[in-house]
């Protein structure tokens, strides 16, 4: 007992003394951390000679393989970059971390990364994103890479690439009504993954259809759920003349092969994280060519379109037996997105984190060489930069395995209103 | 109708799917006593071994090396790891399978990377027609092949001595060992049935109507805890019949979500769990279990 | 003296916690936060689990609860989602009581199941737990979750956001560092409370329930309220850590609590070591650093492969190797990391044993009223059916 | 001299490397003898069985020292299976028969060792006829079969090996006199088979029996032996197991020696009250374990409950403490039905009690087990101690004292601090048996206060438990076999066999009641 108190004591004691300590008087208020040589104010994350820009991706959970595509062309680019003489002078070196879609170590990395990097090229996943978000907008930080879902439409420092699910989907409900011949009073399924890309998607869907006077049939999953025919056969049930799929490329393969075998011929529509060109191999292959239509922000790896080009030489060089897929085009578009905000930057003398999110939001008229469908306006944070959409279709023969059509901007994408 | 027949014939085939799988957590839980956590990384092992075998040497054989490679390692995991627990008890032997589920896991995912690989049957993508129902042809073979093993087990333990005897350790490992039976050959064996069944699992869970061998099969195990929980731990015919009720229960739920949409959205993923917890609570050693469980 | 021996380390352990914050980055103080809000949650689990013996895999349901109820009781009334723009201690406190009134309600169900039903049948709460979270957005936001008002007390705040200046040593104590200590006190709180409950009247008549009910019941000691002490107690821990953590996150979000909190939680007590309150602390912190720092520091080590090369990479590396330590300290350590410090403690002594359950001796019958009389349910009445179908 | 079969020499065993259980223990078994091992229960005789089996390690236990032969060959380093393999197989105590598997299944598990099949189909000839009642139940499933056929099933399954030894663990457990005559003539007919049988029994009228030579285990060690027809003729062994005898001297209560046992035990508040049982009845699905039983125990006064094993004893106990449910009777103490109260209300009306197998928390110390005791008169709540409130801290630190108390009382002060599982048999009684003080009962239910004690100890506890009776005016029902024990402390008795009553009175009026002598040392000896 008396030990007790005698420990207390020594606590308390510990703590006047720590109190002693302290200050509440800011020693540097006014300065604001180390300036340059040159006349570029350089904030964190920038020395005279670098810039550090983050990563914070998923190398060992389940979106591991299409992170690493995208790893693998960042550095590609930024290799470039450096080869042609960097940003402001600098060499950029890309950070990369690995939170294992686990919000909890995302958090924490980025705690790590935030106070020595210039902005995040990337925070991969849903709920990892949705984690860091906040934390990076709360720093003043650039954040890219954190998919399409339109609830980071709320954060300024957000800078997304191309349009929303939302507007991508409202554009395919336009697009069945206008091109597929989908009639009014038809119904449209919405199969979908519970969080911000699924619900995003099924937004838009059902704004469209009310627009367009179409029924929505939506069916929630999770990404273990594999099989679909319980959904399909559901859908067949309601008589769904087209299908939107929110979800991952298993479950593509499973619906478009149920649909296929019980004689159900409708469109299927995804997204860009929906489909996989391995797919074409498995036994939904002959369906998907018929019925697949692809509803994407970015290009499909087998666009004619320069930038497009580039990207992909780039990365056929750099990895030359990686997996071809929508990633290479998007990590691309995503790096030439940020290099050009930190150039902005650098042209405004202040190569700071706050710095690169200020030139990104002065950014109204950017075009990305067929990376992206139009040029980008982000001047409004509330706003897409875009909403016109790429469409493509499944083919067994184009690397990629999506072909691409045309670029389609409907009513409906183009008057959907975010919350 | 037909639609209803349609999704009670779909409830039915993937239940008797997860029976395969719940029986395997019986199996391992009565001869070991363990909770094996690590169930879902050892029916994606074996079915990814039949992915990536069957280009070389064929379906068959690789259905083969596949239920042959999951029962090994079933054997192993147990050899090796749970019969060296410096403290065996079912709390540290569960522990113990997530740390194994870890590893197993994280090496899979890494070599399938974000590819779908398909298991290559020889049905396909077929369908079978019959009176307006279809049912893909894998379900049907599914369905059929989980009878037959059943009743293969059925044979293995009421007719054969090495059945008989794992019964009997099952029921008291310490009688049953002053009798003779090795409690490392039964464990072993059960080990070996458990990861066998799991391959068979996996080689349909991957079939179509699902895509093919990725990451995500994993979690279909965890599909197949409420199937073994609402049978009772120590019985098999409580996970074969748990498992039909789990399968036919979810398949309705995701049937009528439409008609259902008052009880919120996504139904498929909790209202097997509810069905267990309402079981577990009028009986709450479950449907067919007869101790109640020991504790960690 | 011994006693100072024995308090020498926590004393000693207590004095770093509270100067690391002048030594560390970012980093390490939200990794710490993360660990001090697990040690909360851990310790609750290994009341009830190590303790009263209840097997729970429900943890991050009631953790989802503290989390919630933090988060709607200082939320902004006019906000997007409901709030009630309370004080935030209020809502600390709240959390907790929240959680525990839950428990309590689901305690009639956790006193009638027992051992590994028990634990698997608290799963479904987690499904539950995740159906409410995406199905009741006005309170939660549905899967996009809601963001989580800073903690502050009157005349101080907790978070970057406020103005106010504050130094120790030189050191700038930001809002990480404030919320280090509030976490640092609340952690200390809640190992005092833990220990003083498992020593106490509380504590025995669990530990005996936990051993035998029968023996239990026959000292006066209710079991089915013993069984449902527990329980709210658990929760009611689950639920602070469970605000903790969304103080931690700045945000939360259904996802944040999946039955992968909850099985983290069980493997948190089970390597510390069963009942031990130390054993949970440690073992919090070993599951929630560990995986950061492998990831952190793998990626310098010079064999491995770029990422998406297809060899083995760093991140890869670090996830095997988090696996490959749990596994090992159940391999060679016997009542894990606490039965090993105590080994250490008492190496003189050769046949000290570990914290983990010796079986009644001579003969392991489960049924201590009589072994040489049938117990009551044995025969004619099995309900089982024979394992042949 | 024949060979020996199997030797035992200086065999120790310890559980969880700390209960020492056997010291010591040298026998041996010639080839086709049978040899009985008498001993009373805690004496170490299961312990003995299954270090010459090899499935100590289930239960925790280790042979520390000596060495088992058999046949010749040392059997350390082998395991339990490669016994039955060498030709040792037990059958265990309390049958153990596998209750889902059929009798042909049970039969089949034990003859899982036989791989030639015509040596199986003799082995199932052999118990079919040794065993017709399963013949004729061969598809019954083995929980369906009464408790004799039950241990003909577990004889006839170790036979399906064919052993050349056979260990034999209380068969009578619990049978009636008609099944254990019949048990006794299966053994004998094994024997003359040719198999040498090692026989564990409590029952001594059976084990000398059908023994030739006998042993007497006490407490962990051997305290007589020799050819069963000499071990019968001494007194030793009426003495033993009836209490009837020169060695023990009639120590009752009407012996008022001095006590120099100090008592420092608050009196309780409350007084003693009568205990009534009346028409008690209890069944286990189609078991009756007790039917009608009635008797009265006045306050404050040392009743005991006596019978041989499976008599019922036990249940009754349970009953009256709540952990068994009456079929039908009623039992009153003073104005209040315990039948119709749970457990833990039982305890609030003041009646405490100890286990047959010991209940305590093992890994806690035995100041903490001692202190659950105190819980139902402990106030502090879950907050107050939570947050040491004085109150609650200085309540915490008056127990503390009260149980040093009892401790001294039970000479187990120095204990306090280990923890149980380090504690030997003995002293785990006594640490339960302070348990069950601490809670200040006014009535107490003592169940087998001292198995497992030497006789001097069993002495000493009897002068403990008779001073604190005197002292605090407590009721005692006790359970017991050791009948010194019994004799000298009880004040009535009431014998109970299976499930009925068949005797009470005084321990002298017990001692010559020819149905109680004929229930302990079978027919001959009454």
């Amino acid at each position: 007992m008396r030990n007790g108190t005698r420990t207390t004591l020594a606590i308390a004691g510990c703590c006047i003394v720590a109190l002693a300590a302290c200050s509440t008087k800011d020693p540097n208020a006014s300065g604001n951390g180390s300036g340059g040589q040159s006349d570029v104010k350089a904030g964190a994350g920038v020395t005279d000679d670098a810039i550090t820009v983050g990563m914070l991706t998923d190398l060992s959970g389940p979106f591991a393989a299409g992170a690493a595509v995208q790893v693998a062309e960042t550095k590609a680019y930024y290799a470039q970059v450096n080869k042609d003489g960097g940003v402001c002078d600098r060499q950029v070196k890309v950070d990369v971390q690995d939170h294992g879609y686990d919000p909890q170590k995302a958090v924490t990395l980025y705690r790590s990364m935030a106070p020595n990097v210039l902005a995040l090229q990337q925070v991969l996943g849903g709920p990892t994103s949705a984690a860091v978000l906040p934390l990076a907008q709360a720093d003043h930080l650039y954040l890219g890479g954190f998919g399409w879902a339109g609830n980071s439409l709320k954060y300024d420092n957000a800078q997304i690439p191309g349009t929303t699910y939302s507007v991508e989907a409202a554009n395919a409900i336009d697009y069945l009504v206008d091109e597929l011949g989908v009639k009014k009073g038809d119904k449209v399924g919405v199969v979908y993954f519970t969080g911000d890309y699924g619900n995003d998607s099924l937004a838009g869907a059902e704004y469209a259809a009310e627009k367009r006077g179409l029924k929505i049939v939506p069916q929630e999953i999770t990404p273990k759920d594999t099989d679909m025919s319980a959904q399909a056969s559901a859908l067949k049930k309601a008589g769904a003349s087209a299908v939107i799929l929110a979800a991952a490329p298993p479950q593509l393969a499973s619906l478009a092969g149920v649909l296929a075998s019980q004689k159900v011929n409708v469109p299927v529509i995804g997204h860009a994280p929906t489909f996989n060109p391995a797919l074409l191999d498995s036994p939904a292959g002959p369906a998907l060519l018929k019925n697949y239509y692809a509803f994407t922000s970015t290009a499909p790896y087998s666009s004619d379109e320069p930038g497009v080009k580039k990207a992909v030489d780039l990365y056929e060089a750099a990895a030359p037996k990686g997996a071809k897929g929508f990633e290479v085009p998007l990590a691309y578009a995503q790096a030439e997105l940020l290099t050009d905000a930190m150039k902005g930057a650098c042209e405004a003398g202040n190569l700071t984190p706050e710095g690169v999110v200020e030139a990104m939001r002065k950014t109204s008229d950017l075009d990305l060489d067929g990376l992206l469908t139009t040029s980008l306006d982000y001047t409004d944070p509330s706003q897409p930069p875009t909403r016109t959409v790429f469409v493509s279709r499944a083919d067994a023969d184009t690397p990629g395995g999506l072909k691409l059509g045309e670029t389609f901007e409907g009513p409906s994408g183009k008057g959907y209103t975010f919350k | 109708m037909t639609y209803f027949l349609t999704q009670l014939a779909n409830g039915l085939s993937y239940g008797l799917i997860l029976g395969l799988i719940a029986v395997g957590f019986v199996i391992v839980f009565t001869s070991t006593g363990v909770l094996n956590f690590a169930h879902g990384s050892v029916l994606l092992s074996g079915a990814y071994l039949v992915a990536s075998l069957q280009g070389p040497i064929g379906f068959w054989a690789a259905a083969a090396v596949g239920v042959v490679g999951a029962a090994v390692l079933g054997v192993l995991i147990n050899a090796l790891l749970v019969r060296n627990l410096a403290e065996a008890n079912p709390g540290t032997a569960a522990i113990l399978m997530l740390g194994v589920d870890i590893v197993l896991l994280t090496e899979l995912t890494r070599r399938i990377g974000n590819n779908v690989l398909s298991i290559g049957a020889p049905w396909g993508a077929d369908v079978v027609s019959v009176g307006g129902i279809t049912l893909p042809t894998s379900r049907v073979v599914a369905a059929g092949l989980a009878i037959v093993v059943f009743g293969l087990l059925w044979f293995l333990f009421a007719r054969t001595g090495a059945g008989i005897a794992m019964r009997a350790a099952a029921a008291d490992s310490d009688t049953a060992a002053m009798m003779g039976v090795r409690p490392s050959r039964t464990g072993a064996a059960g080990w070996a049935l458990a990861g066998a069944l799991a391959a068979v699992a996996g080689i349909f869970l991957a079939s179509f109507p699902a895509p093919g061998v990725a990451p995500t099969l994993a979690l279909s195990s965890f599909a197949a805890i409420p199937a073994w929980v609402l049978g009772g731990f120590d019985s098999v015919v409580g996970a074969i019949v748990s498992g039909l009720i789990i399968g036919v229960v979810t398949a309705l739920a995701v049937g009528y979500e439409a008609e259902l949409h008052f009880l919120g959205r996504g139904l498929g993923e909790v209202v097997p769990y509810a069905v267990m917890i309402l079981v577990l609570l009028v009986r709450p050693s479950g449907l067919f279990g007869r101790k109640e469980a020991v504790r960690v | 003296m011994s006693d100072l021996i024995r308090r020498g380390p926590m004393v000693l352990g207590l004095l770093v916690a509270l100067a690391l914050p002048l030594l560390l980055d970012d980093f390490w103080l939200q990794t710490g936060l993360f660990a001090m809000a697990s040690v909360v949650g851990a310790i609750g689990l290994t009341l009830l689990v190590g303790v009263a013996g209840q097997l729970s895999l429900g943890h991050a349901f009631f953790a989802a609860l503290g989390a919630y109820t933090y988060a709607w009781t200082v939320g902004d009334p006019a906000g997007q989602e409901a709030g009630l723009g309370l004080p935030p201690l209020v809502a600390l406190v709240l959390a907790g009581v929240v959680s525990a009134v839950v428990g309590g309600l689901f305690s009639p169900i956790s006193g009638r199941l027992r051992g590994i039903y028990l634990g698997l049948a608290t799963i479904g709460l987690v499904f539950l737990a995740r159906h409410l979270m995406v199905n009741l957005e006005a309170l939660t936001g549905g899967f996009n979750g809601r963001t989580v008002e800073p903690f502050s007390v009157p005349g101080f705040s907790f978070s970057n956001a406020a103005p106010d200046y504050l130094a120790v040593a030189g050191v700038q104590f930001e809002g990480l560092h404030r919320l280090w200590y509030l976490f640092l006190g609340i952690a200390v709180l809640s190992a005092w409370l833990g220990r003083n409950l498992r020593a106490g009247r509380t504590g025995r008549a669990l530990a005996n329930v936990r051993d035998s009910e029968v023996a239990a019941a026959a000292m006066g000691v209710n079991v089915a309220r013993a069984k449902a002490t527990a329980f709210v107690i658990s929760s009611a821990y689950a639920g602070i850590a469970g605000a903790l953590m969304a103080l931690a996150y700045g945000r939360i979000a259904p996802d944040l609590f999946g039955i992968q909190l909850s099985i983290d939680f069980l493997v948190m007590i089970v390597l510390g070591g069963l009942g031990s309150i130390a054993g949970a602390t440690a073992g919090a912190v070993f599951v929630v650093a560990l995986p950061l720092v492998l990831a952190q520091y793998s990626s310098q080590l010079p064999f491995l492969a770029a990422p998406g090369s297809g060899g083995l990479d760093a991140a890869t590396l670090a996830r095997l190797l988090y696996g490959a330590a749990i596994i090992a300290v159940l391999l060679f350590l016997r009542g894990g990391l606490a039965g090993a410090a105590s080994r250490i403690r008492h190496r003189r002594s050769a046949h000290q044993r570990g914290t983990g359950g010796p079986p009644l001796v001579p003969t392991p019958s489960p049924d201590p009223s009589g072994a040489t009389e049938p117990p009551p349910s044995q025969p004619a009445v099995s309900t089982r059916s024979e394992e042949k179908s | 001299m024949p060979d020996p079969l199997l030797t035992v020499d200086d065999l120790a065993v310890a559980y969880d490397s700390a209960v020492q259980a056997l010291r010591g223990v040298s026998l041996r078994v010639d080839s086709g003898s049978v040899v009985a091992v008498l001993g009373s229960n805690g004496a170490g005789k299961t312990t003995l069985l299954r270090a010459i089996s090899r499935s100590l390690h289930s239960v925790n236990g280790a042979v520390t020292g000596g060495s088992i032969h058999f046949e010749g060959r040392n059997l350390a380093q082998r395991d339990a299976s490669q016994m039955v393999r060498a030709g040792i197989v037990q059958v265990p105590e309390g049958r153990r028969i596998f209750r889902d598997l059929t009798v042909e299944e049970n039969l089949r598990v034990g003859g899982c060792t036989v791989r030639d099949k015509r040596a199986r189909k003799e082995a199932y000839d052999r118990v079919f006829d040794l065993f017709p009642a399963l013949a004729e139940r061969r598809d019954a499933r083995g929980g369906l079969l009464s408790g004799g056929q039950q241990q003909m099933l577990a004889m006839g399954r170790a036979l399906m090996a064919s052993p050349k030894l056979l260990l034999l663990d209380e068969p009578s457990l619990g049978l009636a006199p008609q099944m254990v005559e019949q048990i006794g003539d299966i053994i004998e007919q094994i024997h003359a088979q040719g198999t040498s049988v090692l026989l564990i029994e409590q029952n001594a009228a059976m084990g000398l029996r059908v023994a030739d030579h006998a042993y007497v285990l006490e407490v962990g060690a051997i305290t007589a032996s020799g050819p069963s027809a000499e071990l019968a003729a001494t007194d030793e062994i009426r003495d033993r197991y009836l209490g009837v005898g020169s060695t023990s001297p009639q120590r009752t209560a009407a012996v008022k020696e001095p006590i120099d046992v100090p008592v420092h035990l608050q009196r309780p508040s409350r007084k003693a009250q009568q205990l009534r049982v009346e028409d008690l009845t209890v069944r286990f699905g189609g078991l009756t374990a007790l039917s009608n039983v009635s008797f009265t125990v006045e306050a404050g006064t040392i009743h005991a409950l006596i019978g041989p094993n499976g008599a019922g004893k036990s249940t009754c106990i349970n009953v009256l403490g709540g952990a068994y449910r009456a079929t039908s009777g009623t039992v009153h103490y003073g104005d209040s039905k315990v039948t119709a109260l749970p457990s833990h209300r039982i305890a609030g009306l003041g009646v405490a009690r100890s286990f047959q197998n010991i209940s305590l928390s093992l890994e806690a110390t035995v100041e903490d087990n001692l202190l659950v005791g105190r819980h139902r008169l402990m106030h502090a709540g879950t907050v107050m101690q939570a947050l040491r409130l004085p109150r609650a801290r200085k309540e915490e630190r008056a127990e503390r004292e009260t149980v040093h108390r009892i401790a001294a009382l039970l000479d187990i002060e120095r204990l306090l601090g280990h923890e149980v599982h380090a504690l030997s048999y003995g002293d785990r009684k006594r640490v339960e048996m302070g348990r069950a003080l601490a809670a200040e009962p006014t009535l107490l239910l003592l169940d087998e206060p001292v198995a497992g004690m030497a006789h001097g100890e069993s002495m000493a506890m009897a002068d403990a438990i008779r001073a604190v009776q005197q002292e605090l005016r407590l009721s005692i029902l006790l359970v017991e076999h050791d009948m010194p024990f019994v004799m000298g402390l009880a004040e009535r008795i009431t014998v109970l066999d299976f499930g009925k009553r068949i005797a009470e009175g005084s321990p002298q009026d017990v001692q010559q009641d020819p149905e109680v002598l004929r229930a302990y040392l079978g027919t001959a000896a009454a």
